[in-house]
């Protein structure tokens, strides 16, 4: 597939469609491929797409909307959800855009892979349902399932919410494996007060405040982040306590919260493993038992849940209602 | 143990937890009343009375064996007051002292009749004495 | 666990309320010299909607024991609309809160008319005496820029 | 750095019998920017104010705390204070140390620390206030009056009196309100109608004055000095500009047996109606729901008999849009429902009635053409009974808190009619208490008493019950302590009254606070008794707490006086607390946007200058003619680009900072 | 459907035709009355001072029987019914009494008014519904007048017995309707016929009986029905000798649909 998808970036860029292409280029290793602009026939020689393209590249898009001419982006069936998102919120430019959707069939968790003791990654192939996993120290395999991205066991379909055209995929495909996502939220819901709360600290302790979840997230695409800027009081180089850990996730949860088309980015890039997804999951369950089931990129028209309201809304006693039950 | 007036007054509001402070005075109670004639003090009365402490008069009257807990007066009351708790709680602090039963058991038989059904006897005895 | 209503344990609590009916309610209470505790201080705000879940979170941050946002009755708010958005926010972030596990209790919501005084004074005392069953905010204490 | 002065009222005694006035003072001089801290009496007095405007001038001050009464009560005589001393009037703060402190704490340790506190964030908020310039609106020289009873007639009149015009939109066919349906009007035993119709005629005859009846306010957009209001003036089915009132159409019409709201169901009407005689417009309307062509198709009787073609049955709702400078909310009342007291047996027995119903009873033009007669069998009643406070003074959900006013002296009335026309009816009244302060009032029930010997019964009603075809009526002498058992033939309950029912939805339009029993609050409850917290919004009569005619229409003469105050001006000085957006954080997201309730927020493509970085961009901005400050946009913009002037989250943080210090 | 019942003591005894032509009628319009396993009597009064609780127990562990069995509690003495349905509020909303009755009882699992109480009547009206009443009668009452009487504990106090206006119900004059008879309605259906006051003030009882006696002939009631054995047994024995007949409302039910064994 990543040849079609070569051939046709080359076309597009030769009839003038576009001025450039961005996707993703061969990173050091065999599973690090990063999102690159390709601004001519011959840098896509370096262009990339397999099971390691998880990178999201609708955010790119914001800037590449300021750049002359037009972009063509290469973007997976979830990909399009955050770009529709960005087209309601007037970040990025569609008819500066040429989008071509490309089917997916998951996209791998390293970490998995390593955790299951597969060290020195060359390269990797899939037969079937099985991954073939070229090391150094010789050929391994593991069951597909077992590599996938957490956020690929619950895929919220094949179904590309926007596109110019399609390559590997077709309108109206079946979703891959579609998990409860919500069943580790239920599990921290379910635990005591005094549970969370060790769970939470045990997590979020280990934020080293890189920003990485930030920098990723394409719903967090202000200029200028509350966090920086001093409208708050709130501008925090490094942590001073885990009291603002707590409150940096929770208001960057809270932002993103009816905006978050739960790409899963965050958790993704993460250096220090922190379930970030698991915050905005919780909104998201939050304001589909509430508000009624809300998706985020569905559409690019609709008043978000945090700018909406009905009469009958329930009250926010609801929260210590629920506890007593 | 003993309690001087305005204590008896106090508990008579805690056992049936009515604020006397509520009443304004309008009469409906005792207008409600089926066994107002019978009485010596009545409904409305028992609210002033509790209220100025005068608990004594209260314990003495036969006003208290004559409430029919029908609730006429709780229903009707504007203010909310439930003078028939009042009633129950005078009417209770009299039977918790012992040989202050309105009813004996040797008077029963004397009392019955073929028809008088189960429901009537449970009542009075739990109305009626300790 | 109950926690002794000692004389040390004065909770801070923040009290936001809207301008137009719970601050009016707040002053009813007032002329009407309908006691609640001093450990309720109030910020007027022209509106709920206008409170930021920043606000809450910086003041048990600073140290509160409990934070209370009134305002007007849904339908009844003076700019139409503000109280409905505030609901959800507020909604969405308690809960958020009692999913990190901080004790739901110690944030609450209170819709209050500038004619509900005695509505305005009874809340007040409901909720320190919640935030007093509660105790000392030790979960969240745990969060806090301690100074000393 | 500011330099900031710090003023603490004593309020008399209201506040430095709980606070320790000096040590708040005390307090306060040690925090950061202080330069000046004093305390005084009175500081909201001319000499209080004095020492403000002294204290600025000699200390260089910069910015204001009054530690004091709410904010509500004095923030603008401080204000002015300022700016007369030459700093902008946003540069004070309050600190409210009366009301939510000295008032509600009774130890004054406690009370002490809790007023330093509220005077340390009320510093902390006015060390980053920051001078603030007021805009000006426009004002709309006319005024909307909801409602067309008497209290909106006269309201109507003396502001069109005043030059300005004003437009009543009523709901039902006719003006003239419940004042109409009066037979006498207490103390004076005047007709009703004889004093109000002059009114409505003069009403409808002013060239300021336009009257929409058969209409209804749908929507309400704008604010003091410029509402937008749709009014939906409901198809009458026929045309205004041709009927002549001949009243041919009424006569003639077959349908009969719609229930007549005038007479408040006591009798019938016809399908096509005008209410009743002096109807102003003495137009008909045609009840869609009781007319037989509007349910079959066949029929048009009032069709063929009119002579001028008056009737359209293809006549549609039509909405009219119109602005408004003010707008005045007179909507009256109704008598509660009775069907949660039927120890009366109001539901049961026709002659249980109101004594709404008995002013129709009572009325030449009313079902009985003003013969005092039972309702079931139409014979004079020998004996009468009347009970007071049926809805009223009650604590359960039954009924109404309040006292609804009018009751005792309406019954002194009812009760001194009947005895005068009818002097051998035995009137008795059972009263909980004979309220009757007013002019001349209680002299007026003293009459019925004495003059016409009207049995007065202190105490209640505990049930009425038919018997045979009298009414027993089983009630308390609570004077005599004794049990009245009494057979009567008629029984009158002063039945409670409360706000009309469209109100709730009246209020939430204008968004005037309304209170638990529905009635509308004012701005404050002894001096600004016609106005409604919402500015331009004014009260006048019933919807605002229970009144009887001179009080309602005094209350309506002062409401009119309000809205010409308010139209007179050619310009209105806009709140500055608005919101204003950065452009150089603003994303250009539209969240603001979405939440405004105003339209205030609007997106622009333009260059801006990034740190030098020049480049075009989708930034909001908030016009702030009409931006309210409401603050919604500040929470729903994700980056912070939206503030509010005047409560920045700095100055709200600074706020919650100080008070968790 | 199956209903968890509690008969009470009267029912066992003096009313059996009240309790038998119930149960009777109850499978003839679909459901089953199945009587809870070892109940204690109600007490016939409701305890009203807020400090007692004992009294208040055997309601209590009547409430969770049904519970448990996941039912609805039905009851049919007025008694019974109004000391169950107002235990079960105090169960539902006086914190101190459930926790305490709680205490008491020792459940594995804490009762909390979780049981939904249910007169007969309201079974016929909520559940089965008069109109179907209506279908299932086989000999409509046609020309009889009666007179429905209430009597307080099935009313009062209206905030929890929740039966009825209580100031003018229906629901026993609308199930006359539906068995085909004509429904007299007279103002002292809803006072007091003396209660147990009739042990010892007889003069008292049989005043009040005759005033809604002579209240229900006045409007032309030819019979009376009543679900109270107490209210049965004051209405005949109490009083003057002028008298309408009285009757179990099952039992005119048990006729109307034909059970009637004579």
């Amino acid at each position: 597939m990543q040849e079609r998808l070569v051939e046709r970036a080359k076309e597009l860029l030769a009839d003038g469609t576009v001025v450039r292409v961005l996707g993703w280029k061969q990173g050091d290793l065999g599973y690090n491929p990063e999102p690159a602009y390709f601004n001519s026939p011959e840098e896509l020689k370096d262009f990339v797409y397999d099971g390691f393209c998880g990178a999201n590249l609708s955010k790119y898009m914001i800037q590449a909307g300021k750049l002359e001419g037009n972009t063509l982006v290469f973007l997976k069936p979830c990909d399009t959800y955050s770009f529709n998102q960005l087209i309601k919120e007037h970040r990025v430019k569609r008819e500066k855009t040429y989008i071509i959707g490309v089917g997916c069939k998951g996209t791998l968790d390293v970490e998995k892979i390593k955790k299951a003791g597969i060290k020195g990654i060359e390269s990797i192939s899939q037969e079937g349902e099985t991954l073939k996993v070229q090391t150094i120290y010789g050929e391994r395999e593991l069951p597909f399932m077992d590599a996938l991205l957490e956020r690929c066991t619950v895929c919220k379909g094949k179904t590309h919410q926007v596109y110019d055209e399609l390559i590997g995929a077709q309108e109206g495909e079946e979703a891959g494996p579609t998990g409860n996502r919500f069943a580790m939220v239920e599990k921290l819901e379910a635990m005591s007060p005094k549970e969370r709360f060790a769970f939470w600290q045990g997590e979020l302790s280990r934020c080293i405040r890189c920003n990485a979840c930030r920098n990723v997230c394409p719903a967090c695409s202000c200029l200028k982040c509350v966090f920086d800027g001093n409208q708050f009081d709130s501008a925090q180089k490094a942590n001073a306590d885990t009291f603002e850990e707590q409150m940096f996730h929770i208001i960057r949860a809270f932002h993103v919260a009816g905006r978050c088309t739960d790409c899963g980015e965050c958790s993704r890039v993460c250096p220090q493993g922190i379930p970030l997804h698991l915050l905005n999951r919780k909104f998201i369950k939050d304001i589909n038992t509430f508000y009624g089931e809300y998706q985020a990129g569905e559409d690019t028209d609709s008043r978000a849940p945090l700018t909406n309201f009905t009469f009958e809304d329930v009250e926010p006693g609801v929260v210590g209602e629920r506890g007593r039950k | 143990m003993h309690r001087t007036e305005k204590e008896q007054a106090d508990l008579i509001r805690e056992i049936s937890g009515v604020d006397t402070r509520k009443c304004m005075k309008c009469g409906k109670c005792s207008a409600s009343c089926p066994a107002y004639d019978e009485m010596d003090i009545r409904p409305h009365q028992f609210v002033s009375y509790v209220q100025n402490g005068d608990v004594k008069a209260l314990l003495e009257s036969k006003s208290i064996w004559k409430c029919l807990s029908c609730f006429a007066c709780l229903e009707r009351c504007p203010r909310d007051v439930k003078p028939a708790k009042l009633i129950e709680a005078v009417r209770l602090m009299v039977i918790r002292q012992r040989g202050e039963d309105y009813l004996s058991p040797n008077e029963v038989p004397e009392l019955l009749d073929e028809e008088l059904p189960q429901q009537l006897l449970a009542s009075a005895f739990r109305k009626y004495r300790k | 666990m109950q926690v002794e209503k000692t004389q040390e344990f004065r909770p801070k609590i923040v009290a936001f309320c809207c301008n137009w009916c719970s601050y009016a309610g707040a002053d009813l209470a007032g002329s009407s010299r309908l006691s609640y505790p001093a450990d309720v201080k109030i910020i007027r705000v022209p509106c709920s909607c206008r409170v930021n879940p920043m606000f809450i979170l910086r003041a048990f941050q600073r140290g509160a024991d409990g934070v209370i946002l009134c305002g007007c009755h849904p339908g009844d708010c003076h700019y139409t609309t503000g109280n409905y958005y505030a609901r959800r926010r507020m909604t969405l972030l308690f809960s958020m809160l009692d999913y990190l596990g901080v004790e739901n209790g110690r944030t609450r919501v209170e819709w209050v008319s500038a004619a509900e005084g005695v509505k305005f004074s009874a809340t007040m005392n409901e909720f320190v005496a919640k935030i007093h069953s509660l105790g000392e905010n030790v979960r969240l204490e745990d969060l806090r820029c301690k100074r000393d | 750095m500011q330099r900031i002065g710090v003023f603490v009222c004593h309020c008399g005694s209201n506040i430095a019998a709980t606070v320790d006035v000096a040590r708040v003072v005390e307090a306060a001089a040690k925090e950061p920017g202080v330069v000046h801290a004093e305390d005084y009496a009175y500081m909201c007095s001319e000499a209080g104010q004095l020492k403000i405007r002294e204290a600025i001038k000699e200390k260089n001050l910069t910015g204001i705390v009054v530690c004091s009464c709410s904010p509500r009560m004095h923030e603008n005589t401080f204000r002015q204070a300022a700016e007369r001393a030459g700093i902008n009037p946003y540069m004070v703060e309050i600190a409210n140390i009366r009301e939510h402190c000295s008032w509600i704490h009774k130890d004054m340790e406690e009370a002490t620390e809790k007023a330093v506190i509220l005077a340390r964030a009320a510093i902390a908020k006015v060390t980053l206030n920051a001078p603030l310039q007021a805009g000006t609106s426009r004002v709309v020289k006319r005024a909307l009056v909801i409602g067309g009873g008497i209290a909106g007639i006269q309201t109507a009149l003396d502001i069109a009196d005043a030059g300005y015009e004003v437009d009543i939109v009523e709901k039902t066919p006719s003006i003239g309100g419940r004042m109409s349906q009066l037979d006498k009007t207490f103390p004076t035993l005047d007709c009703s109608a004889c004093i109000l119709t002059p009114k409505m005629v003069e009403a409808a005859a002013h060239e300021k004055i336009h009257i929409y009846t058969y209409s209804e306010v749908e929507k309400v957009s704008g604010f003091v000095g410029d509402f937008t209001v749709d009014i939906r003036k409901k198809a009458r089915s026929v045309d205004m500009s041709k009927c002549t009132g001949c009243g041919v159409c009424q006569e003639k019409c077959p349908s009969k047996k719609a229930p007549s709201e005038f007479n408040r169901g006591l009798n019938t009407r016809s399908a096509i109606y005008t209410p009743f005689a002096q109807a102003i417009p003495n137009v008909p309307v045609i009840d869609r729901e009781n007319c037989i062509k509007f349910k079959t198709g066949k029929c048009g009787v009032c069709a063929k008999v009119c002579q001028a073609g008056a009737i359209d049955y293809e006549q549609k709702d039509e909405i009219v849009t119109e602005n408004y400078g003010a707008i005045v909310v007179a909507t009256g009342f109704d008598t509660i429902k009775l069907d949660q007291y039927d120890e009366y047996s109001y539901s049961t027995s026709p002659d249980v009635i109101t004594s709404l119903e008995l002013e129709r009873i009572m009325n030449a033009a009313g079902p009985t053409k003003g013969h005092l007669e039972r309702m079931s069998d139409h014979k004079p009643p020998k004996s009468m009974v009347f009970i007071q406070c049926v809805g009223s003074r009650c604590a359960d959900k039954r009924g109404k808190s309040y006292c609804s006013k009018i009751c005792c002296m309406y019954t002194a009335k009812h009760a001194m009619l009947i005895r005068d026309k009818y002097p051998d009816v035995e009137v008795t009244v059972f009263y909980i208490d004979v309220r009757t302060p007013g002019k001349n009032f209680d002299e007026f029930y003293r009459r019925a008493v004495e003059e016409y010997g009207v049995n007065y019964i202190k105490g209640q009603v505990g049930k009425v019950a038919e018997i045979g075809d009298k009414l027993l009526v089983q009630g308390v002498d609570l004077i005599d302590n004794k049990r009245i058992l009494m057979e009567t033939d008629m029984v009158v309950l002063a039945t409670a009254i409360e706000p009309n029912p469209d109100v709730r939805k009246i209020a939430t339009m204008l968004t005037a606070s309304i209170d638990t029993n529905n009635f509308l609050t004012e701005s404050h409850a002894k001096l600004r008794p016609v106005e409604s917290p919402t500015a331009g919004i004014f009260l006048s009569g019933v919807c605002q707490g229970p009144k009887d005619i001179p009080e309602t229409v005094a209350q309506a003469g002062a409401a009119a006086v309000k809205v010409v105050g308010l139209l007179a001006k050619d310009h209105l000085v806009t709140n500055p607390c608005v919101a204003k957006s950065d452009e150089l954080l603003c994303n250009g997201c539209s969240s603001c946007e979405k939440v405004c309730p105003y339209g205030a927020i609007s997106y622009v493509e333009k260059e801006v200058n990034d740190h030098g970085i020049r480049e075009n961009r989708r930034v909001a901005l908030v016009n702030s003619a009409l931006c309210q400050g409401c603050g919604a946009c500040t929470v729903a913009c994700p980056s912070g680009a939206m503030d509010l002037q005047g409560f920045s989250n700095r100055q709200i943080l600074a706020e919650v900072d100080a008070i968790c210090r | 459907m199956v209903y968890s019942y509690y008969p009470g003591c009267t029912l066992k005894n003096k009313a059996q035709d009240l309790d038998r032509y119930a149960r009777m009628s109850a499978e003839a319009l679909g459901f089953t009355l199945e009587e809870i396993k070892e109940w204690q009597c109600c007490g016939a009064v409701y305890p009203q001072a807020s400090d007692e609780i004992a009294t208040k127990l055997s309601a209590v562990r009547a409430l969770n029987d049904a519970k448990e069995k996941k039912q609805d509690l039905v009851t049919l003495c007025s008694a019974c019914h109004h000391v169950i349905k107002r235990v079960n509020d105090d169960m539902r909303h006086v914190e101190d009494i459930r926790t305490k009755a709680n205490n008491y009882l020792k459940l594995d699992t804490p009762y909390e008014g979780e049981t939904q109480v249910l007169h007969f009547l309201e079974v016929l009206r909520d559940r089965v519904g008069f109109e179907k009443l209506k279908e299932k009668v086989v000999k409509p009452l046609t020309g009889r007048k009666i007179g429905a009487y209430y009597g307080c504990l099935l009313l009062r106090p209206s905030g929890v017995m929740a039966f009825d206006d209580p100031e003018n119900p229906t629901i026993i004059e609308d199930f006359i309707r539906a068995l085909g008879a004509e429904a007299v309605v007279y103002p002292y259906r809803n006072e007091c016929c003396g209660g147990y006051i009739s042990l010892k003030e007889k003069a008292l009882a049989g005043s009040l009986v005759d005033q809604v006696m002579e209240s229900a002939m006045d409007k032309g009631a030819q019979e009376l029905i009543t679900a109270c054995p107490l209210c049965l047994y004051n209405l005949k024995n109490s009083g003057a000798a002028r008298k309408l007949p009285v009757r179990y409302i099952t039992e005119l039910l048990a006729e109307a649909l034909g059970l009637m064994t004579e």
